[in-house]
C-alpha cells in the first residue's frame, strides 16, 4: 500500500492554474523526485500536502487516512516533515534551538509543569536533546550548535532546515530544493544523507529538484509537472528521455550540469 | 464630516510614513500641534503678523524643514532596526515637541487667527462652516496629490520599494535615506495643514496632539498603507463618532471608533484595504 | 526639629502636571508660586527662614504622583505640600501623608475629597467644584430663567460633582433633566453631542471638558446657531476661554461659577496691576493665567499661615496657624478664611458671564 | 583598462572577519567568476563592492574612481549593478514596476529595455501586471536579473544567478550572460554554484576560501586543477551510487 | 574566559551553566533580602516600585519580546488585575486566594481577547490592544460598584496569617512580599524559556508558517502566550493597586502602557534580565534627573526646575539617545561589557561595531 496518495489535486490563484488535476503516490520507503518548470506548480504541491493552501478539489491521503481536511498543525502530528525552497527557519535562535522546535510534536507535558520545571519536563528535555544530538551528528552541524541562524550562510542554513525536518523524526519528509545554493560538493553530501535517510531511517522522501545529478542518483521515481499539469512519470532515466520534458525542462545539454 | 476630514488629514501624514519605511511615526499628531503653533506664531497679530497666506506657506517651509530633519538627525540613526524602534523613538520625540511647542507658546490654549473663523455660508437653508468647506476641499485635494504622487512619480514609486525592501532599493540606486528624509518633510507639510484645519475649530495648546492616536486609528481602519483608505477610515471616525455621540447611550459612544476598529480589524487584520498576504513559500 | 524645617530653611513641596494635559494649570500656578516665594526670600524670608519650593513633575500619571511623594515626603523630607496638582493624585498622596500629619494645602482641583472626610491637615483653597456649580446653577434658574438642564462631561471628578450638584437640583424638582453625555479627553468633535443636547430641548448646558474642548464644543454650538447657554466650572473660568471663544465669534451666552474673580475686570486696581506687572516682567507672558492666579493665592496662603505660625514652626502650630487666617486676597478678589472647622479658604463663590470677550462679574454667593 | 579593483579588503560582521583581506581585478568586457564553498564570504565580498557593507580596511577602485565606504546608491549611479543572492524583488509591487525601478538611475525611454527582458523570459510579460511577491521561486530569479539588466551597467555582478532555476533555463541565463558581455561588452563578476557552468562561461576565475583567496587564474587553467575538479567540479568516479564515502581535505587550508 | 566542561546534557537544561552565575545570582537574592535594613524609605519604597515595574516587564516581555505581539494595551490588563484583586478581597479573601486568582482572571481575559486577534501582528495588534485598553478604561469607569468608578476606591490592606503587609504600615513586609512574588515569577519564567512551551512562543514569533510545518498550534500558542503575559501583568496590577493605595481609572493611562514598552524596550527585548533593567530605568532615571536637579540648585545656583516640563523632556532625550546608540537594550550593553572583561585584553574597540542592516517588508507573515 503507497503512504501518500495525491488524487488529482488541483488550486487556481484567480486566472492562475498553479496545479491542475496531479496524481500521484508515494509508496514506503521510496525516493520519488517532482521535476518541472520554474512555476510549474511543485512548490505548490507541497503547500497543499501540508495544508498551508486549500485545494480547489482532489485529495490527499496519507497512511490511509484523509488529510484533506486537517489543518496545516496537524500534518506534523501524522509524520510529516517539510523544508522549504526560501528557507524559513527562527533567524533568531541557535541552530540547537532551532532543531528542538522541531521536537515539538513529541511533548507530552503541559504549560503548567514546563513553568514549575518538573522531573518529567527535565526528562523528556534530556531525550529531546538526545535525538536532536543524534541529528547533528548525522548532519555533521556540530560546529554550528550554538550559533545564531542569523550570520549562518546559506548553505548552513539549507542543512540546518533538514536537521529541522528530520528532528521530528517523520514518516515522510517534503524536501524542496535541498541543493539549490549547494556547490557539488555538498550536493554530494545531500545525496547521501538522503540514501541514509531512506536506508538507516526507514524514511520515504518526496523531494522537488533542479540538479538533475542529484535527482538520477537517489530517486526511485520522478515526476515531470509543467503548467500544473503532469508531463510523464517513471524512472529517472525514462522520463528524462521524454521528449516533452527534455523541450520544457532540460533543454539541450542532458546531464551536462552533472 | 469636516473633523474626519482632520482624522484623515493627520491618517495620511501616518500612511506617508508607512509607505516610505514601513515605520509608524507616533509623534505625528505632535507633529500636527507643532504645524499648527507655527502657522500661529508667524500669522497672529500678537506673535509676528503676516498675513494669513504667507503665515501658511512660511509654516509649511519650517514643517518641512522639521520633517526633514528629524529623519536626517535622529531617524536615520536607527537606519535598519526593527519598526518597532522607530515606535518608542518617536514616543519619545512626541515628548520633545510638547516641551518645545510649551516652552515658546506656553501651555495656555491659543486660538488662531485665519479669515474663514466663525464665518458661515448657508446655502439652501443649511448652515456650513467656511473653516469646514475649506477643510473638506484641502483635504480631498491634498490626498489625491499624495496619491498621484506615489502612483505616478519616479520617487513615489521608489518610497514605496524603499518601504518593501531597503536592500534592494539601494541596489537599484534609490538613495533611500534621502527619500525618507523627503517623505518626512512631506508628512511634516501635512501635519501642519492638519493643523491648522485643526486649529479652525476652536483653540489649540500642546497636547492637541493626542488627537494622533485616533487618527492613527483612522490610518489602520484604512489599511496602513494606503492613501484613500486613510481618509476613508477618518471619514468613518469622524462620521461615527457624532453619530454614535448622538445616538448611541454615553459609553458606548465613547467606544465606538474603538469597537469599529476591533471589528475591522478582526475581520480584516489589515485593515479595509489590506495590504498584508499570507507570505509564499 | 519638624522634617523639612532648619533654622534658615524651610522646605515646601508640590507635585505637579507640568508635561501633561494639565500643564496649563500647573505651570503658571509654579510660577506664580515662585514668584511669592522669592520675594519672600529676599525680605529675609520667614521667621529668618528661605522658603524652598521643589516641584515634582508628575506629568498627570499616578504612579508618578506617587513617586513624587515618595521622593518629596522620605528622601526631601518637605513641611507641606502647596497646589498638588489632580484629585486622584492627591488622593494617592494622601496615603504618605496622613501618617506623618504633613499640611496640603490649596490643592489644584476643587474636588470635594479634598476636604472630605476631614482631617487637620487637609486645606482647600476654594469651595469646591460641588458648591460653585450649584450656585451658578440656582442663579441661572433664578436670573436667567434657566428650566431644562444638559450635560456635557468628562467622567472625572470634577465632572461627577457638577453632575451631582445637578441631579440635586432636578430631585428637588427646581429644574429638569435633558440629555447627559460623557465624553474623552481626547475627543474634538461635539456636533453629535449637541444633536443630543439641541434634541432634548435644554436651555442650559452645564459643561466640564478640557480646556480647549470647551472652547471648540461652544464654537461648534455656535456654528450650529444653537439657542443654548453654557454653564462652566472652575475648570473652565479661564481668561482664554473668554478671549478664544471670542477669537471665533462667540461673544456671549457663556457662563461660570468659582471661588475666585476673573483678573481682568479688576486689571485697574493697583495691587492687582502691579502683580500683573511683575508677573509680566518675570514670564514674558501677556496676562497671568488663572493659574497664576491659583499659584499666587495657594504661595500666599503658606506665607501668612508660616508667618503666623511664629518662630517655632511644628504642623501642629502651622494648622493653629492656617486656622487662625483670616484676609483679602486682592488678586483672586476673594475672603480668605480658615478655621478649625472651616478648611476652605473662600467660601465664596463668584459667577461671571462672558461678554465680548471678558469674563463679567454677575453675582458673588457666599 | 582595469575597471573594478580591490585592494586588501577587510569586511567585518561584528567580531566575525568575513573578508580577510582580498584583493582581485576585473578587466574591461571580461567575465570574472568567483568559486569558492558555502560561507566563504562571496556574498560579502559582492556585498562590500556595492557599498551594502562598510569594510574596515582596503580600497576598492571602479573605473580609477575610489568607492569603498559610498553608499549604496552612489555606487550603482556609477554604472555597477548587481542582482543580489536570494531574489530580493518587491513583492508588493507589480512585476512591471520591479522592472522599472530596475532603471531608476537612468533617463529616457525604457520600453525597449523592457522588451528584450520580456523576450528573455516570456513567463514576465504574461504576468507583467500581477504583484511580484506571488511568483514562484524560480520566477522571482528571473525577474531579479531582468531587473539587473534594465540598468544597463557597466559592471554587473551577479550573485548565484542560477539559484533555484531549472536547468533550461540556466542554460538561457547563462547565454544570456555570454551575449551580453560578446554583444554589448559588459563586464562581469559571477559568482556561482554550478562551477561547471561558470567555468565554461567565464574568462578568468578566483578561488574563494575562508575569506582568503587561495587561487586565481584563467578557466581553462583552474579548469585543469586537482582541487578545483574535486571540490567544485565534482569527480564523476566518485558520484557512483553506493560509493564508499570519504573526503579528502582541501589542500590549501 | 571561562571554559565549560559540559558532561551532560542537563548542563544545558539546567538555569546557570556552571556554579559561578548560580553564586552570583544568590548574593543578587541576599541583597535585596537585606535591602530594608541597608536603606531608608525613600529608597525602598522606589525599589518596591521598580520591582513592581519589573513585574509588569516581565508580563509584557513574554508577548512583545518572546512571541512577537506588540501590545499597547497592557495597563488595561494591569486595571484588570487591580480591581479583581481589590474586590476579591472586598468580598472577604484572603490576599493569598485574591492574588493569584486577580491574575488568572486576568490572564484568562487576556487568552481569550488573543483568539480573535491571532492572525494580526505587528502595529496592527498594537493598536487593536489599544482599542481593548480604551473599551476596559470605560467597563471599569461603568462598573461603579466594583471600582468605585470615577471616584476610585482604596486598595485593601494585606494581612497574611495576621501578619500586616501594608504599604503604608508595614513597607518592609510589603517589600518583602514583593521580592517573594517576583522571584517566583522569574523562576518559573526562566524554566518556561528553557522549555518546549518557550520555544514554541519563539517559533511563532520568528515564523509561522515554518511553526505549523512542526505541529504547533498557532492560535493557541499565541493565546497562551498573551494570557501568560495578561495574567502577569495583572499580578504586578493587583501589586500596583495596594503600592498606590488609593486609585481610580486614571492609574492606568495610556501613559502606563507606553511605559512598559518602554520598559521591554530599552531593558532589552526578549531578555528576563530585561525587565529589570529596564524597570530600573524607567523608575529611577526621572527620579536621578529630579535628584540631579535638586542638586543643581542647591549647590550652584542652576535652577532648571523652573523651567517647565524640563525633566520629563531630558527623560525623553535619554531615551531617544538609547535607542540610537544601543538598539539591543540595557541588557544587550550589559553583555558587550561582560564580553570585554571576560576577553580582556583582547578585545577590540570595533569589535561591536555594528555592520549596515537593512528591512525588509513585515507586511508578509
Ligand atoms: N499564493 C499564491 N498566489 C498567487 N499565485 C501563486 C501563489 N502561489 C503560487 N502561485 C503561482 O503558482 C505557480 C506555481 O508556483 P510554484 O511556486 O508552485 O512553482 P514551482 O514549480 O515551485 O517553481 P520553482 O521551480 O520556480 O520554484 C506560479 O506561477 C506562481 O506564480
Ligand atoms: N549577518 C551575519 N552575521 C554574522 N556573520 C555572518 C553574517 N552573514 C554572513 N556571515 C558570515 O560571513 C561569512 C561569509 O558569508 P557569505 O554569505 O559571504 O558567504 P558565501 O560565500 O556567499 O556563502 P554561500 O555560498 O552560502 O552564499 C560566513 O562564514 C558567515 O558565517
Ligand atoms: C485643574 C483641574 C481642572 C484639575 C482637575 N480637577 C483634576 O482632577 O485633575
Ligand atoms: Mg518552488
Ligand atoms: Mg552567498
Amino acid at each position: 500500500m503507497s503512504l501518500l496518495d495525491v488524487n488529482d489535486l488541483a488550486v487556481h490563484f484567480g486566472g492562475v492554474k498553479a496545479v491542475d488535476g496531479v496524481s500521484f503516490s508515494v509508496d514506503p520507503g521510496e525516493v520519488f523526485a517532482i521535476i518541472g518548470p520554474n512555476g510549474a506548480g511543485k512548490s505548490t504541491i507541497f503547500n497543499l500536502i501540508s495544508r498551508i493552501y486549500e485545494p480547489t478539489r482532489g485529495t490527499i491521503r496519507f497512511d490511509g487516512q484523509d488529510i484533506t481536511g486537517l489543518k496545516a498543525h496537524d500534518i506534523a502530528q501524522l509524520g510529516i516533515a517539510r523544508t522549504f525552497q526560501n528557507i524559513e527557519l527562527f533567524d533568531h535562535s541557535t541552530v540547537l534551538a532551532n532543531l528542538l522546535m522541531g521536537r515539538h510534536t513529541h511533548k507530552s507535558t503541559n504549560f503548567v509543569q514546563d513553568i514549575l520545571f518538573l522531573p518529567k519536563v527535565r526528562r523528556e528535555e534530556r531525550e529531546h536533546r538526545h535525538r536532536v544530538e543524534e541529528v547533528i551528528e548525522f548532519l555533521e552541524l556540530e560546529a554550528y550548535r550554538n550559533k545564531m541562524i542569523a550570520g549562518l550562510p546559506y548553505g548552513v542554513r539549507k542543512v540546518v532546515e533538514i536537521g529541522r525536518a528530520l528532528a521530528l523524526g517523520p514518516k515522510l519528509i517534503l524536501l524542496d530544493e535541498p541543493a539549490s545554493g549547494l556547490s557539488v560538493e555538498e550536493t554530494q553530501d545531500v545525496a547521501y544523507w538522503i540514501e541514509d535517510m531512506r536506508r538507516d531511517m526507514g524514511l520515504t522522501v518526496l523531494m522537488v529538484e533542479h540538479d538533475m545529478s542529484l535527482v538520477n542518483q537517489v530517486s526511485d521515481r520522478v515526476l515531470a509537472v509543467a503548467n500544473g499539469k503532469p508531463l510523464a512519470m517513471g524512472t529517472p532515466q525514462e522520463v528524462q528521455a521524454h521528449p516533452d520534458v527534455q523541450a520544457a525542462y532540460l533543454g539541450t545539454a542532458v546531464g551536462d550540469a552533472a | 464630516m469636516a473633523n474626519g476630514c482632520i482624522y484623515g488629514l493627520v491618517a495620511l501624514g501616518f500612511v506617508l510614513i508607512y509607505k516610505a519605511s514601513e515605520g509608524v511615526n507616533f509623534a505625528q499628531g505632535d507633529m500636527m500641534m507643532l504645524g499648527a503653533f507655527v502657522a500661529l506664531g508667524f500669522g497672529n497679530s500678537d506673535q509676528m503678523g503676516l498675513p494669513f497666506g504667507v503665515a501658511m506657506i512660511l509654516a509649511m517651509v519650517v514643517m518641512f524643514g522639521v520633517g526633514y530633519g528629524v529623519e536626517r538627525v535622529v531617524v536615520r540613526r536607527i537606519f535598519g532596526q526593527p519598526q518597532f524602534a522607530l515606535v518608542i523613538l518617536t514616543i519619545a520625540m512626541g515628548f520633545v515637541f510638547r516641551f518645545v511647542a510649551g516652552s515658546i507658546w506656553g501651555y495656555s490654549p491659543l486660538v488662531l487667527e485665519t479669515p474663514f473663523a466663525g464665518r458661515n455660508l448657508y446655502p439652501g437653508g443649511i448652515v456650513v462652516g467656511l473653516a469646514d468647506l475649506v477643510t473638506i476641499g484641502v483635504t480631498i485635494a491634498l490626498t489625491l496629490a499624495l496619491w498621484a504622487f506615489f502612483a505616478f512619480t519616479k520617487i513615489g514609486l521608489a518610497a514605496q520599494a524603499a518601504s518593501q525592501n531597503q536592500m534592494a532599493a539601494y541596489i537599484v540606486g534609490v538613495p533611500v535615506m534621502r527619500v525618507n528624509s523627503l517623505i518626512w518633510g512631506l508628512s511634516g507639510v501635512v501635519a501642519t495643514v492638519a493643523g491648522v484645519l485643526y486649529a479652525t475649530k476652536g483653540a489649540i495648546d500642546p497636547n492637541i496632539g493626542l488627537l494622533g492616536i485616533k487618527a492613527f486609528a483612522a490610518a489602520v481602519i484604512g489599511g496602513l498603507g494606503s492613501l484613500p483608505g486613510a481618509l476613508l477610515g477618518g471619514l468613518i471616525i469622524g462620521v461615527v463618532e457624532p453619530i454614535a455621540g448622538r445616538y448611541a447611550p454615553g459609553e458606548l459612544a465613547k467606544m465606538s471608533p474603538y469597537i469599529i476598529m476591533l471589528v475591522v480589524l478582526v475581520t480584516r487584520p489589515g485593515g479595509l484595504f489590506a495590504q498584508i498576504q499570507m507570505k509564499k513559500v | 526639629q519638624t522634617a523639612g524645617v532648619t533654622d534658615d530653611e524651610i522646605k515646601i513641596g508640590g507635585a505637579h502636571d507640568l508635561s501633561g494635559i494639565f500643564a496649563p494649570f500647573s505651570v503658571p500656578a509654579v510660577t506664580a508660586a515662585n514668584l511669592v516665594f522669592e520675594e519672600v526670600n529676599a525680605n529675609g524670608g520667614i521667621h529668618g527662614r528661605k522658603i524652598t519650593y521643589i516641584v515634582e513633575d508628575h506629568g498627570y500619571q499616578v504612579p508618578k504622583a506617587a513617586q513624587a511623594a515618595n521622593k518629596l515626603i522620605n528622601r526631601d523630607e518637605v513641611f507641606a505640600m502647596l497646589l498638588n496638582l489632580g484629585t486622584p493624585h492627591n488622593l494617592a498622596m494622601f496615603q504618605l501623608m496622613e501618617p506623618k500629619g504633613i499640611p496640603n494645602v490649596s490643592p489644584i482641583t476643587a474636588a470635594r475629597q479634598m476636604i472630605e472626610p476631614p482631617a487637620p491637615w487637609k486645606f482647600a483653597g476654594t469651595s469646591s467644584y460641588y458648591d460653585a456649580i450649584k450656585a451658578t446653577a440656582e442663579y441661572m434658574v433664578a436670573e436667567e430663567g434657566a428650566s431644562k438642564f444638559c450635560l456635557m462631561i468628562l467622567p472625572t471628578d470634577f465632572g461627577k460633582e457638577i453632575e451631582a450638584a445637578v441631579h440635586e437640583m432636578a430631585e428637588a424638582g427646581t429644574i429638569e433633566m435633558g440629555a447627559e453625555i460623557a465624553h474623552k479627553p481626547d475627543e474634538s468633535d461635539f456636533t453629535g453631542a449637541l444633536g443630543k443636547v439641541k434634541e432634548s430641548g435644554c436651555d442650559t448646558v452645564g459643561m466640564a471638558l478640557g480646556v480647549s474642548q470647551q472652547i471648540n464644543a461652544i464654537t461648534t454650538a455656535n456654528k450650529l446657531g444653537m439657542d443654548v447657554r453654557f454653564m462652566l466650572s472652575g475648570a473652565g473660568f479661564h481668561t482664554v476661554v473668554a478671549k478664544g471663544l471670542a477669537a471665533q465669534g462667540v461673544m456671549g451666552g457663556v457662563y461660570a461659577g468659582a471661588g475666585w474673580q476673573d483678573l481682568e475686570a479688576r486689571a485697574g486696581q493697583p495691587e492687582v496691576q502691579e502683580w500683573i506687572a511683575s508677573y509680566k516682567e518675570a514670564t514674558g507672558e501677556d496676562f497671568p493665567s488663572t493659574g497664576a492666579l491659583l499659584g499666587y493665592g495657594g504661595a500666599t496662603t503658606m506665607v501668612k499661615a508660616l508667618e503666623a505660625a511664629g518662630p517655632d514652626l511644628t504642623h501642629e502650630s502651622f494648622i493653629a496657624a492656617m486656622e487662625s487666617l483670616d484676609y483679602e486676597d486682592p488678586i483672586g478678589g476673594n475672603r480668605v478664611d480658615y478655621s478649625a472647622d472651616d478648611h476652605v479658604g473662600a467660601d465664596e463663590v463668584f459667577v461671571s458671564r462672558i461678554e465680548n470677550g471678558s469674563w463679567v462679574l454677575v453675582q458673588t454667593l457666599e | 583598462m582595469t575597471v573594478l579593483s580591490v585592494r586588501n579588503l577587510e569586511t567585518f560582521y561584528g567580531a566575525i572577519m568575513a573578508l580577510r583581506g582580498v584583493s582581485i581585478d576585473v578587466e574591461q568586457g571580461e567575465i570574472v567568476t568567483i568559486l569558492g564553498a558555502n560561507g566563504a564570504g562571496k556574498t560579502t565580498l559582492m556585498k562590500t563592492i556595492a557599498g551594502l557593507m562598510d569594510p574596515e580596511k582596503g580600497q576598492i577602485t571602479f573605473m580609477g574612481d575610489a568607492i569603498a565606504g559610498l553608499d549604496p546608491d552612489r555606487v550603482v549611479s556609477k554604472g555597477i549593478s548587481l542582482v543580489p543572492e536570494g531574489r530580493e524583488v518587491f513583492p508588493y509591487l507589480s512585476i512591471e514596476e520591479n522592472l522599472k525601478l530596475g532603471a531608476f538611475t537612468r533617463r529616457g525611454d525604457l520600453s525597449n529595455d523592457l522588451d528584450l527582458v520580456y523576450t528573455y523570459f516570456p513567463i514576465l510579460k504574461e504576468r507583467r501586471r500581477q504583484a511580484a511577491g506571488f511568483l514562484s521561486g524560480g520566477q522571482q530569479q528571473m525577474l531579479a536579473i531582468g531587473r539587473g539588466l534594465m540598468a544597463e551597467p557597466k559592471l554587473m555582478m551577479l550573485d548565484e544567478p542560477s539559484l533555484g532555476l531549472s536547468p533550461l533555463l540556466t542554460q538561457e541565463i547563462f547565454g544570456i550572460i555570454a551575449r551580453l558581455n560578446a554583444e554589448e561588452g559588459v563586464t562581469m563578476l559571477l559568482v556561482e554554484q554550478n562551477a561547471h557552468i561558470a567555468l565554461e562561461t567565464a574568462h578568468r576565475g578566483y578561488v574563494l576560501e575562508m575569506g582568503r583567496i587561495v587561487m586565481t587564474g584563467p578557466c581553462e587553467q583552474l579548469k585543469a586543477s586537482d582541487d578545483i575538479q574535486e571540490f567544485y567540479l565534482g569527480r564523476t568516479e566518485e558520484t557512483e551510487r553506493g560509493q564508499k564515502r570519504w573526503k579528502r581535505r582541501k589542500t590549501w587550508r | 574566559m571561562r571554559i565549560v566542561f559540559k558532561k551532560s546534557y542537563d548542563r544545558d537544561i539546567d538555569l546557570h551553566e556552571h556554579g559561578w552565575s548560580r553564586a552570583k545570582i544568590a548574593v543578587l537574592a541576599g541583597i535585596m533580602i537585606v535591602l530594608p535594613f541597608l536603606v531608608g524609605e525613600y529608597y525602598l519604597a522606589e525599589a518596591t516600585n521598580t520591582l513592581i515595574w519589573a513585574l509588569a516587564g516581565m508580563g509584557l516581555m513574554v508577548a512583545v519580546g518572546h512571541t512577537g505581539q506588540v501590545s499597547l494595551g497592557h495597563a488595561a490588563f494591569l486595571a484588570i488585575g487591580a480591581y479583581a484583586d481589590s474586590a476579591l478581597m472586598n468580598a472577604g479573601l484572603p490576599f493569598l486566594l485574591s492574588f493569584p486568582i486577580a491574575g488568572l482572571i486576568t490572564g484568562i481575559f487576556g487568552a481569550i481577547i488573543a483568539i480573535p486577534a491571532v492572525r494580526m501582528s505587528g502595529i496592527y495588534l498594537a493598536i487593536a490592544t489599544l482599542a481593548v485598553f480604551v473599551i476596559v478604561e470605560e467597563m471599569v469607569i461603568m462598573l461603579e460598584p466594583i471600582t468605585g468608578g470615577v471616584g476610585g476606591i482604596m486598595a485593601p490592606s494585606i494581612q497574611i496569617f495576621g501578619i500586616s503587609f501594608d504599604r503604608y504600615g508595614a513597607l518592609q513586609n510589603f517589600y518583602w512580599l514583593i521580592l517573594g512574588v517576583v522571584a517566583l515569577v522569574a523562576w518559573g519564567y526562566a524554566n518556561l524559556m528553557r522549555s518546549p512551551t518557550g520555544r514554541s512562543f519563539l517559533a511563532v514569533r520568528d515564523s509561522e508558517v515554518s511553526a505549523r510545518a512542526l505541529g504547533i498550534n498557532v492560535t493557541r500558542t499565541k493565546s497562551l502566550a498573551f494570557g501568560l503575559s495578561t495574567g502577569v501583568t495583572g499580578l504586578a496590577g493587583a501589586l500596583m493597586g495596594h503600592y498606590i493605595g488609593f486609585y481610580n481609572y486614571e492609574l492606568f493611562s495610556i501613559f502606563i502602557s507606553i511605559n512598559l514598552l518602554l520598559v521591554v524596550t530599552i531593558g532589552g527585548l526578549g531578555f528576563i534580565q530585561g525587565a529589570f533593567l529596564g524597570a530600573i530605568l524607567i523608575t529611577a532615571v526621572p527620579q536621578a534627573i529630579a535628584i540631579a536637579r535638586d542638586g543643581l540648585n542647591a549647590n550652584f545656583g542652576i535652577d532648571l526646575g523652573s523651567v517647565p516640563g524640563l525633566d520629563t523632556m531630558i527623560f525623553a532625550v535619554i531615551l531617544i539617545l538609547f535607542i540610537i546608540f544601543e538598539p539591543t537594550g540595557l541588557y544587550g550593553r550589559w553583555l558587550k561589557i561582560r564580553v570585554w572583561f571576560e576577553i580582556f585584553p583582547l578585545a577590540r574597540r570595533d569589535m561591536f561595531r555594528r555592520q549596515k542592516s537593512y528591512l525588509k517588508t513585515e507586511r508578509m507573515k
